[in-house]
């Protein structure tokens, strides 16, 4: 799960890692007197869980009190990407000699956490490792060990900011002490600024918490009960039934047993020209209620034309799944171009059950995908 | 031969008595596992399908010494130290169904576990099979029949499809390999096909990748530095999936302008590895490259 | 640095060990008080940093509050092995069923932490160790990944205790826990209990702080130039010095540069039928004001009638051991039989200044270990 | 030969620019070491004594692969950070003199070094001296003199006193080590006599304990289970300090009944050591066992 700046900071903070002065506001007037209290220029940040916020325009400088009011207004009234924005931080605006990169992701094939650091920030990084790898530099962590002081001074040298040693080993080492505290799988600032008063701070912060990790991160647990960032609400409702969903732009639903599965039957659809609608995946063992529940999410979503079911059964039974399905028909009443593909467990049972309620099946996913694409028209 | 298992491979259930445990462990012993015991802590002296269960690894190597290797289903909180108590005693391979596990407690048992030379599969993996000869994992055992084709792959369910697939064009696999879905795995790609290129019995491999990391485009670059020494077929799913968004597995994500499909693709094909557009096309490909 | 027990239980607390109930008491009323509150039979426990206070009698039950007043009263106008009872830990009295033995250590030839365990606690450990090694059992703690779950279950089991393991897991990683956050040499509970009423409670707490560790153990740092615990008067002193220092209960004081030459000397004086007052280690390339200050220990020591200094000077220089010699003599003017041996760096310097004060000096330790027991008589 | 360092050592002072690192530097190159470089962070660019100080390892090892071998005089809250550097720059030995190490860092980095196969000396030692050909520490050069007596103490001075004993008796000494004052060092008793006993050119063996722990009891029973093969001497110090009193080494301390003189030189006499009653007794056991 994604934090947002504020929140961010407030652990930056925490472990003694520098951010600009600032406030967490939800009304214009909180920024208003926030800017007087400080007395000079602001940045407003509206606290909206997408990337890329400067460029919509959702970061706005700030010269006076009165400036700052009207600034918060605009954006506490605007939406960004189609998000509402209902927070702000307002900072200090801090005087910029030089803008870092610094991040800690976790390097697969090192099966390592790694750091990235640069000379250059405040660019957009995966321009720069396009353009110019050469200025990013990098540090691998023992996972035993952690990151040492040695290895820190090696990367604040490669960056060039030898003389600004003591200030950027600490903020390294605490990036690394937070994402173990955190289970964190980024912890990025960019940039990291340079002051003209020598002073090094995380002008921005990034974290990317492991959803994995939420039984004992029961702090953010309740705030991605709260706030799920970044989805639909078709994607909230489905993953808050238990589902792996995604919403795409297409046309046709796709449900399948398995991400790969799932992942493999929309690329079908778009091989036979149609455009999936979403990523559905029951998982294993689904029983007929949750395979209802999928498949009412489907019938419902008006963008959903057409919808195309695959299960390869294992744990999962085709009888459960023929049953869900011709529940979520009858209960919603909705009735859609719907295609199913059925093989494995319990094959004959469930065959059996939909040849009763007059349903028609499929033998392979080829064929399936092949055919939803055609009733839907490849829309 | 197979890779990783095999007649000799004799097994430990960690986490026996769960639902899944249970369950599989009956499915394995059908399909002819030779599983030796099973561990659960606290729940020693119990039987699971006949079974005898132990508090601990340890209780149960002094009864059965001959236990190398170990499956584990224990729940994702605890499935840490399960591994490691798999690890401190030598098992391998120790395959790891579980999901959900913290990053971070993968990073430190996988790190931990290759440093002493020992094999994970996994986490959030079906599992292994070596067809007609042993199963370690959940996948529906009459997909598989015994024959020549390795494969190794990210998912679970589209394993099963593919390798139904093969197996009905008359082919048959020597081992199929669920390497697991999560960002960090046990194994990679470039180590699998590397068992596979060393086994006599195998004569083809089928990689199948997804979205999220470069785990393919460095196979890629490593069998065009190597060559490729026997036939290979290759499906990527994903072609369809939005940047930015996890598609089911915690390792499925295009990042940071990394991890797409075509990258993967092209990387392949430009190794030399034939790739199939749609899933049903690979064993078509193989019998090509086979027939040469 | 020994932590008191009423120190160790705060951490143990704090940490979600269980311990008794209890309180820190400087006057008898605040004991009175707390039985009081407890309203049943309470433990009087002197804290005082020796060991075997219970045998002391420094540690009485109390049936009721008139009776804690008297006891604590009796214990806070006594002395427990020279050492003046000041403060004590009213606590609880815990019903027990079994007493167990818990400490963590440290393996010198495994270079590993050590847990030692035994079903059999609240007896001591050494004599157990001696007479039954069979009933302790111990787990070697990996250095890069700590206590493992499935490791301290074995340890449960092993001492019998299978009945009680999530409590007992807890302790053990908590122990760990404690022993990596405080830098400890010993974390121990003898006895660990099992209550009447199925619960573990740490009956007794014990650590011991690795003086190195000081640096980074700030709260320990303070507490410990407070208090230095079970050291005698000159021990305190010598060590506020600087110096390496233990009291021994001989006549021959022991001045050499280097624990082990220290050591050596002190064995000579017993060699040659003497007995050392002490031992001053002075270290490497120590100052005349330093030798000086040593020297000077030794004099005002009432109980030192002779002087035994032994130096091999590698970064210490004779001349300067010289001068402090001569100089402290000047000051206390305090005349004891005084013997040197002396050589190494700038020996002839050396030499030359003690022939011009009139004192003769040896070549070898053993000479200068034998003239010295030969001057004060074998006391 | 001699063991652990010779005419092909080729070191790096770690901390160089301190006042111990900076005066030590100078007598170890009077000596004849051949001190390459030096390391302070922050100080890349001096000279010491006319030796180059760099800011890292790396940034030597780029001008001077030829390093191997390092001495540490780093202060204590910075010398881990010192010792990882030097193990992952693989160099052997690391002679780590600073003393007062926290024991848990000592116990990570000893066991890290130990794990790649690195050998430390110390932490809290005077070093080594092969004399005439490399002295990697601070000891007093004039009592050391070439020879065939190997040296393991656990003590700085007392080594000295020793070694200047032995060289008056006109033997002379292949290689002296202080494995160092602290309750765990890098290398024990076993380790270093194991080292004697494979070095040609060492004849015998003297062995200075002292009080805590139970290296020397360690070393007696391999020594009664291996036999003695060369001609050893001891002598243990300590045998007048009183029980629970560090004496003034972090690992010279008896505790919990543990580590008293007595129990050492019996378990070396039942071993068929011969043990000195007094340090100058010492010349004369490996005289008599010699000319036997």
């Amino acid at each position: 799960m994604k934090l947002h700046e504020y929140e961010a900071k407030k652990i930056f903070l925490d472990e003694k890692i520098p951010v600009p002065k600032g406030k967490l506001a939800f009304k214009p007037e909180e920024v208003k007197d926030f800017a007087e209290e400080l007395g000079k220029p602001v940045i407003v940040k509206s606290q909206v869980l997408v990337a890329g916020r400067g460029k919509a325009g959702g970061i706005r400088g700030a010269d006076s009190p009165g400036e700052a009011l009207e600034v918060a207004r605009q954006l506490l009234s605007s939406r960004l990407k189609g998000f509402r924005v209902e927070k702000l931080l307002v900072e200090e605006k801090v005087d910029i000699e030089r803008e870092l990169y610094l991040s800690l992701i976790i390097d697969r094939s090192g099966r390592k956490h790694v750091f990235l650091a640069s000379g250059e920030g405040g660019v957009d990084i995966e321009e720069l490792a396009a353009k110019s790898p050469e200025k990013i530099f990098r540090l691998h962590v023992n996972p035993f060990l952690g990151v040492r002081d040695f290895e820190a001074r090696k990367l604040v040298k490669a960056i060039g900011m030898r003389g600004y040693m003591s200030q950027l080993v600490h903020v390294i080492k605490s990036f690394y002490r937070v994402s173990l505290k955190y289970d964190c799988e980024l912890v990025e600032s960019n940039p990291l600024a340079l002051t003209t008063d020598g002073r090094i701070v995380a002008v921005d912060a990034r974290m990317i918490i492991d959803d994995n990790s939420l039984f004992r991160q029961l702090k953010f647990k309740r705030r991605i009960e709260e706030e799920r960032g970044e989805l639909t609400e078709l994607e909230a409702q489905a993953i808050k039934e238990g589902f792996s969903y995604v919403d795409l732009e297409g046309s046709i639903g796709v449900i399948a047993n398995g991400a790969g599965l799932t992942m493999a039957s929309m690329d079908l659809v778009a091989f036979y020209g149609g455009k999936p609608a979403n990523f559905l995946d029951i998982g294993g063992g689904a029983s007929s209620e949750r395979v209802k529940k999928a498949v009412e999410l489907q019938l419902i979503n008006p963008r959903v034309v057409g919808v195309l079911i695959n299960i390869m059964a294992g744990i999962t039974r085709c009888d459960e799944v023929a049953r869900g399905l011709i529940e979520a028909m009858k209960e919603t009443g909705i009735e859609k171009p719907t295609v199913i593909r059925m093989v494995g467990t319990r094959e004959k049972e469930g065959r059996k059950i939909l040849e009763e309620a007059g349903i028609s099946y499929l033998e392979t996913m080829e064929e399936a995908a092949e055919k939803i694409v055609k009733l839907v028209g490849g829309m | 031969m197979a890779i990783l298992i095999d007649e000799e491979t004799k097994v430990v259930v960690q986490g026996i008595t769960g639902r899944e445990g249970d369950f599989h462990t009956g499915l394995m012993l059908q399909y002819g596992t030779k599983i030796m015991a099973g561990v659960t802590p606290g729940k020693g002296g119990l039987k699971v399908h006949g079974v005898p269960v132990y508090d601990s690894i340890d209780e149960a190597l002094e009864v059965n010494p001959e236990i190398n290797a170990s499956i584990i289903f224990v729940p994702a909180r605890f499935a840490s130290d399960a591994v490691y108590e798999a690890i401190e005693s030598n098992l391998s391979p120790i395959v790891l169904i579980t999901e959900h596990i913290p990053i971070l407690d993968s990073i430190r048992f996988i790190n931990y576990a290759r440093l002493k030379g020992l094999k994970i599969v996994g986490p959030n993996c079906p599992g292994v099979i070596s067809p007609g000869r042993c199963k370690l994992g959940v996948m529906p055992s009459r997909v598989f029949k015994r024959g020549e084709v390795g494969v190794v792959s990210r998912s679970g369910t589209l394993t099963y499809e593919i390798a139904d697939s093969i197996t009905k064009a008359g082919l048959g696999q020597s081992t199929c390999i669920g390497i697991g879905g999560d960002p960090v795995t046990g194994l990679d790609f470039i180590e699998v096909v590397n068992m596979f290129l060393e086994d006599e019995e195998t004569k083809a491999i089928v990689i199948i990748g997804e979205i999220g990391g470069d785990m393919e485009e460095r196979l890629a670059s490593y069998l065009k530095r190597h060559g490729i020494e026997k036939p290979m077929a290759a499906y990527i799913a994903g072609k369809t999936a939005p940047p930015g968004k996890r598609m089911g597995h915690a390792g499925a994500i295009i990042s940071m302008g990394l991890g797409g499909a075509e990258s993967k693709v092209n990387a392949l094909r430009d190794a030399g590895v034939e790739v199939a557009q749609i899933p049903s096309q690979i064993p078509r490909l193989l019998e090509k490259q086979i027939e040469k």
